[in-house]
């Protein structure tokens, strides 16, 4: 018997950036454990948070997440010795600056996850999926990606139904 | 208010004064070229030259039209100046801060210019005629935050001291009425002004610090950021141009300057200079660092924002 | 056909022709700068600046999409863009500098391949040209044979008169059509004289005598010192009312996306760069040259029309004051 | 045009139960690029392999995608079938629609949707993959053991006798550790001494293992085969080259009153001393926190006095870089003092159990420094307060272990077994004492184990009282210790003489720091991670360093010294070969678009970048570069997203294969 499933009328596409030490590993053990968390999530695995450029989590609203994690080890426990550190400080003011033009922070969360974490992995994912769907999809990037400059627009009936649709 | 002249009387004497220090180093042979100023048709008008003959040294001059940052010339646009020897180079204050953050990219070496610094008052905003008289309503709105009118630790510096009246703060004021805002009211803001891009990439290319060879954004494989002047291509050119220069840029506001659809560039670049001040207690520009804020760390970093 | 149109009807017109669902384009204050757009209403209007882009935009725009594809397995569709879809225009408040290089771009656009994108809004779109009354020192109309009176490529082509309103003159079938549609707007002349019209201060150039040394200075050693300031940007090439390079760029992911069609610019350091690495256009000086030599004689040898219409546009934008004007005087004096 | 293969496992029916495994193979089977799809039981299995050899094979497979379990679980097994077919390893990926989706989701739907996704973005990712050549390094033949524990000795000790040269760093004076401490050991109850000391001997005495006592790690850099330790020798103010170890020194210092730590501080020692006197190396230490002469400048007693003039104060802290190619972890254990809380401990404490405040409650360490024959009473189980023998003694177990609301979860898995000594011993010494044991479980999983266990209540008369304690308080010279018999159900009070606790096994103070110095994973407690709980348990998951003893989880000495000699065995088999073949995850530059600004050797962690000149071909500089070292890259991928031009690209990362990812979304 399963617990009977919630529907919900928006489902947020989320996407993680994750360490393949720390976090995919946490993940790992969320799924080790059968812990049970949203759907929505899809990960993405680098070796470190270093290797997370800020133009990819751009380009994971650009290409329609309504909400991105960011996570890695936790300070010091770098398998890299300090990919983790250079992030913080890449990440700190990265957010600043898409806050600055716009951007709902609430939609993008950055955490710490341990390989022994699995239960904050899920809690990480669920806390990011729920508030994300309460607020609602990430419009801004969609309509942005639709639009046209007025010298080059076509009133076209499929381009008024992509606007439609989000 | 707007209309309060700003004194520019010195400037006549500081060009006497470049003339001189240009034609003797050229003539001593300190250096091949020197990087300056001249009048250009336009009444009143200026433009970067490079001088390579001490007779040529009557050319220069510095005005409140001698707007661009000339340490542009000493890096991608450097290709046609004379390789060998020292260059010499006018600077004020502003194009200074640009050229002690290259030294520390490793762009330039010190023991290979000559600074001809220049006492300045400030210069004309870029919609301003080159012939207009320097007020508070003429003048830059970086020069309103000028920190530097004069510079330090040049090779030369004509003595004389700017009148600088203290004017409102352009930029500051202008975070702070943005970070008042709701993220929808900034991401229209920020939206209006994007879109009217059309990546002439102006910006880019006056930029002392877009230095690459290859910009990022010119690349195909993968596209990182769309070409393609639209909306969504434009947005995130301009996020992605802020971010590689955020604990770089120093503030000479060329980007914004140039952008010919009035795209307050500068605005970005201050803001993020101000959270790298608040965040890593950085400011670009006032020594020779080897690591900037974001290519260092410190493992008491604040990480409120991470779970 | 000579008539006089009041600014209160002319604003009558814009709104008449807006609720008749055509799209008016004309200068309105974009974000703070002045751009040609679509207007909603005539109150937008703003006719005492030189929009910051030229007209050419109505019909080369920034960026268009020119194809769409969509992979669906393994089956890929493409959908072309038909030009048939592109809207009735009328573009109002344009400078004679932006209205006379519209029909300079038809020769490139029509000469052995028929550009439909390009060709169908001309025939899709009227023009209403409006003479100058004020000029920088950076405006040169005069210096290339133009004027600030010069209507052409206008259909319709207004002058400011003393006293308010506009002297209204038809040039084409296009022009007349629209003031026959909209006849009880417009009045005969009332007598008033023209507004004082603009005098650009740049002395005409002798455009046969500077193609001349062009054709015999591909390698001369002017090239550098008139560029070696140039950073190598596009503002000129894309403010400029005649540059007409475009580049097209598939953008999109391995599922759907499109192709595009972009403004390019010889400035730019990527516009002749091969994929091979190689770069025969390598320093920015041979830029730049391709850009004088473009407007003033490789367009001449080609079309017999030069390339420029002297607006001013990339004097005053260019970051390093780059000054065609002075550069081409320059020319002709050699 | 890609051909590529993508093989969905069901994984018995750990993925199949909840994805519908044939609709993923079908959907991804529509992609552009993918040439076959299948779905199969269990891919990892020698048919599943097979399978996925043949189609290779035969459908001429470009790439390879494996739907299945974590990469962390089988990417090897995949890549390495990839390979025996002929293709390049790292032309396969993995998709995990296993833990992170068949285990994680309920709705078949929704995870099915979500396999199709996953494994969707694989095959974009996989397209750009490039083939990689596989990098080789050469191997140092030398190890590192960290701690001069029963562990670290024997691995030390097996490394060595297998012909390879062993730098054992110890933080103590001595060597020892924990076992050298103990009295007699269980469940032969041989003296723990008498087993330990000849291996302490051999250590000293191995031709092939440089011992630093006294000593700790500064800094480790490099990779496996490859790595470089700096070890600071803390000043020992003894040259050790020239001390005799006559003791002479130890007599005549005159600050005699110094509680000596390896007596739990029940003993007394000199300022200048070995901790105990079979101390490996018998070279004594001077602690300066307590000399006179560092304190006050006057006295020198000790280097007046020793004949071959070892004593010098001035000598100060040494770094010395070793390069090996191996590090054996072997830091031990220490057991939660709970008189102190630790910073940062997640134990909350037992303030009930008045340790620390009452003297005659004692942890079991103390008490097998009482029982020890060469321990600071002889041997005789006596009370610390007043010297008297207890008569009635209780043992409380599980202090701190198994209290999840303390802190702690887990079993400390010594205590059942040494309580029981513990009671074997205070009876063989006290005949006519009693000793009583609060118990939860009797946890005895051991050769003999529960025989012994039991031979201490039917032979040996201890009293075992299932349940635990409430509170304890002194009452005149008396403990009363309160309790539970949850097997009768009544209230228990007992007026003993002494209590001992058997306190959790917690890993070694700092065992964090030097985690972070090795760049290896630990858990919540600090026990380090090894890099696979049943099938690589000595390795961690950082390649080249391997785990012995306690610091991975509580242990006793049988376990202990098995791990070494496994961790020893790891080592051997590395150093069998000379060349070591490495992930070709590594950064590489594009001289083309590279400016030289040297970000990227900024951030570098490992110092892998170097500067490299361009020169045309008249010999002028054109351009100063970035150049990674492959041997010395860690593959983090810093220095790329640093980079403004990206004009450094981390193989098997590249922004190519991570944007296909996304725009495959």
């Amino acid at each position: 018997m399963h617990p009977e499933k919630t529907k919900h009328a928006f489902e947020p596409k989320i996407i993680a950036f994750v360490c393949t030490w720390c976090t995919y590993a946490g993940a790992d053990l969320a799924g080790t454990s059968r812990m049970q968390y949203p759907a929505n999530v899809r990960v993405l695995k680098f070796p470190c948070t270093g290797r997370i450029d800020p133009v990819f989590i751009l380009k994971a609203f650009q290409q329609g997440a309504d909400g991105v994690l960011v996570s890695g080890c936790h300070p010091g426990d770098c398998h890299y010795i300090a990919g983790n550190f250079h992030a913080r400080r890449r990440f700190a003011a990265f957010r600043k600056l898409l806050e600055f033009v716009g951007v709902d922070l609430g939609r993008l969360q950055f955490s710490w996850v341990s390989a022994a974490e699995g239960g904050k992995w899920v809690e990480m994912v669920t806390g990011l999926t729920e508030r994300v769907r309460l607020m609602g999809p990430m419009q801004e990037f969609k309509e942005l990606a639709l639009e046209e400059q007025w010298s080059g627009a076509i009133n076209t009936p499929e381009l008024q139904e992509a606007y439609n649709s989000i | 208010m707007h209309d309060n002249p700003i004194d520019t009387s010195i400037y006549a004497a500081v060009t006497e004064a470049i003339q001189g220090e240009a034609r003797r180093i050229l003539s001593e042979g300190h250096v091949a070229a020197v990087v300056g100023y001249a009048a250009a048709r336009r009444k009143g008008s200026a433009q970067p030259v490079v001088v390579t003959r001490a007779d040529d040294a009557g050319k220069l001059i510095f005005s409140a039209a001698c707007v661009n940052n000339l340490a542009v010339y000493l890096t991608k646009a450097r290709k046609e100046i004379p390789k060998s020897g020292k260059i010499g180079i006018v600077v004020k204050g502003c194009d200074l801060k640009a050229l002690v953050g290259l030294m520390g990219e490793s762009q330039l070496k010190r023991e290979e210019l000559y600074l001809i610094g220049v006492p300045c008052a400030g210069v004309l905003a870029s919609t301003i005629q080159p012939d207009t008289a320097l007020t508070a309503g003429t003048i830059a709105p970086k020069c309103r935050e000028c920190d530097a009118h004069l510079p330090t630790g040049c090779d030369f510096v004509p003595a004389r001291q700017p009148v600088t009246p203290e004017l409102e703060k352009h930029y500051s004021a202008e975070i702070a009425r943005l970070e008042a805002m709701t993220p929808a009211e900034r991401w229209a803001y920020w939206k209006g002004q994007f879109k009217k891009c059309i990546k002439c990439y102006a910006c880019r290319q006056v930029c002392p610090f877009c230095f690459c060879e290859q910009c990022l954004c010119d690349r195909n494989k993968p596209q990182m950021v769309e070409t393609t002047p639209r909306p969504a291509g434009n947005f995130a050119w301009h996020i992605v141009r802020a971010m590689h220069l955020a604990g770089r840029c120093a503030g000479c506001a060329e980007c914004e300057r140039v952008c010919p659809m009035d795209i307050p560039l500068n605005l970005l670049n201050r803001k993020m200079a101000k959270e790298l001040k608040e965040l890593y207690d950085y400011e670009a520009g006032f020594e020779v660092r080897e690591k900037g804020p974001l290519a260092t760390y410190d493992e008491k970093d604040d990480q409120s924002f991470i779970k | 056909m000579q008539l006089y149109i009041s600014e209160k009807n002319l604003k009558a017109l814009l709104d008449r022709l807006i609720a008749d669902g055509m799209r008016v384009v004309a200068p309105r204050m974009d974000a703070g700068t002045p751009l040609y757009g679509p207007l909603t209403d005539s109150a937008g209007i703003v006719l005492d600046q030189l929009p910051r882009r030229s007209a050419k935009e109505a019909f080369f725009p920034l960026c268009e999409d020119i194809m769409s594809y969509e992979k669906q397995g393994r089956k890929v569709s493409l959908t072309d863009i038909d030009p048939a879809g592109f809207p009735e225009t009328v573009l109002v408040g344009v400078r004679p500098c932006d209205a006379a290089a519209i029909p300079v771009l038809d020769a490139v656009f029509s000469w052995d391949y028929k550009d439909e994108f390009f060709l169908e809004r001309r025939r899709k779109t009227t023009i209403v040209g409006l003479a100058c009354t004020k000029a920088d020192d950076a405006c040169f109309c005069t210096a290339v044979g133009l004027s600030p009176a010069n209507p052409k490529g206008s259909d319709l082509f207004l002058t400011p008169l003393e006293g308010g309103g506009y002297a209204c003159e038809t040039f084409t079938e296009k022009g007349e059509a629209l003031v026959n549609a909209n006849r009880e707007l417009f009045a005969e002349p009332n007598g008033s004289t023209a507004l004082p019209l603009a005098e650009p201060q740049t002395e005409r150039f002798d455009l046969k005598k500077v193609k001349a040394w062009l054709d015999g200075h591909f390698e001369d050693p002017a090239w550098d010192s008139i560029a070696v300031r140039c950073v190598g940007c596009g503002a000129c090439a894309f403010l400029c009312p005649a540059c007409h390079c475009f580049d097209i760029v598939d953008e999109g992911t391995e599922k759907a996306g499109k192709r595009r069609k972009n403004w390019d610019a010889c400035g730019f350091w990527k516009f002749t760069h091969h994929a091979s690495g190689h770069n025969p256009r390598d320093l920015q000086p041979k830029r730049y040259r391709n850009r004088i030599m473009h407007k003033f004689k490789y367009y001449d040898d080609k079309f017999g029309q030069t390339l420029c219409s002297g607006c001013g546009r990339c004097i005053r934008f260019c970051p390093v004051g780059i000054d065609i004007a002075a550069i081409v005087s320059e020319i002709s004096k050699k | 045009m890609s051909r590529i293969g993508v093989f969905i496992c069901h994984c018995g029916e750990n993925i199949s139960r909840t994805v519908d495994v044939e609709r993923v193979a079908a959907e991804v089977g529509k992609l552009p690029g993918v040439a076959f799809a299948t779905d199969y039981k269990y891919m990892c299995s020698d048919p599943g392999q097979g399978l996925l050899k043949k189609a290779i094979r035969e459908e001429r497979l470009s790439h390879v995608v494996v739907a299945a379990c974590s990469p962390r679980m089988h990417e090897k097994t995949f890549r390495k079938a990839v390979e025996s077919a002929g293709l390049n390893p790292f032309l396969c990926e993995m998709a995990n629609i296993r833990e992170h989706c068949s285990w994680v989701h309920q709705d078949r739907k929704e995870a099915t949707v979500k396999a199709i996704e996953l494994v969707g973005m694989m095959v974009e990712r996989v397209k750009k993959n490039r083939v990689l050549p596989t990098i080789t390094v050469p191997v140092t033949k030398r190890a590192l053991v960290i701690g001069g524990g029963i562990a670290g000795i024997q691995a030390a000790l097996d490394i060595a006798d297998a012909g390879y040269e062993v730098i054992l760093v110890e933080r103590e004076p001595s060597i020892g550790g924990h076992m050298a401490q103990l009295s007699e050991t269980f469940p032969t109850l041989d003296c723990s001494q008498c087993i330990m000391t000849p291996k302490m001997v051999d250590v000293a005495n191995h031709p092939r293992i440089r011992l630093y006592t006294y000593a700790e790690i500064e800094r480790v850099e490099g990779y496996i085969g490859n790595f470089q330790v700096t070890v600071r020798r803390k000043a020992r103010s003894v040259i050790e080259e020239k001390c005799t170890g006559c003791g002479v020194c130890m007599e005549k210092c005159p600050v005699k009153k110094i509680p000596n730590k390896f007596d739990q501080n029940l003993g007394m020692r000199p300022a200048i001393y070995v901790p105990f006197p079979q101390a490996v190396p018998n070279t004594p230490v001077i602690d300066r926190e307590n000399c006179i002469k560092f304190k006050t400048g006057k006295c020198g007693v000790c280097r007046k006095v020793c004949g071959p003039g070892a004593v010098d104060y001035e000598q100060e802290d040494r770094l010395i870089v070793e390069p090996v190619g191996a590090i054996v972890v072997a830091t031990g254990f220490d057991l939660y003092s709970i008189e102190e809380k630790p910073k940062g401990s997640p134990i909350k404490g037992y303030g009930e159990f008045g340790h620390g405040r009452i003297p005659d409650v004692i942890d079991g360490m103390t008490f097998e420094r009482l029982a020890s024959a060469s321990g600071p009473t002889g041997g005789k189980i006596l009370r610390p307060s007043d010297g008297r023998e207890p008569k009635q003694i209780v043992f409380i177990q599980c202090v701190g272990s198994r209290a999840r609301e303390k802190g702690i979860s887990y079993c400390s898995k010594i205590c059942c077994m040494y309580t029981a000594k513990h009671t074997m011993l205070y009876h063989h010494k006290v005949h006519d004492g009693q000793a009583y044991v609060f118990f939860m479980d009797a946890r005895t999983p051991g050769k003999n184990y529960d025989e012994f266990w039991r031979r201490s209540i039917e032979e040996e008369e201890a009293v075992y009282i299932r349940g635990m304690v409430s509170r304890l308080y002194q009452k005149g010279d008396k403990i009363v210790v309160m309790g539970s018999d949850i097997a009768v159900g009544v209230q228990v009070e007992i007026e003993a003489d002494m209590v001992v606790l058997a306190t959790a096994v917690q890993p070694q103070k700092g065992a964090d720091a030097l985690a972070q110095k090795l760049g290896i994973s630990y858990d919540k407690y600090n026990f380090y991670s090894e890099a696979h709980a049943k099938l690589r348990p000595v390795e961690c998951a950082t390649a080249g360093i391997y785990l012995a003893g306690a610091c991975q989880g509580p242990k006793d000495i049988p376990d202990t010294v098995s791990q070494a000699s496994a961790a020893a065995a790891k080592v051997i088999i590395l150093f069998a070969r000379d060349q070591l073949e490495r992930e070709p995850i590594v950064a590489r530059v594009r001289e083309a678009g590279c400016v030289g600004c040297f970000y990227c050797k900024k951030v570098c962690p490992y110092g892998a970048v170097e500067e490299k000149e361009i020169r045309d071909r008249q010999g002028n500089l054109v351009k100063v570069v970035a150049y990674v070292n492959p041997g010395v890259c860690g593959g983090c991928g810093t220095c790329q997203a640093t980079c403004p031009s990206k004009s450094v690209e981390l193989d098997g990362y590249t922004d190519e294969q991570i944007v296909a990812m996304i725009e495959a979304l």
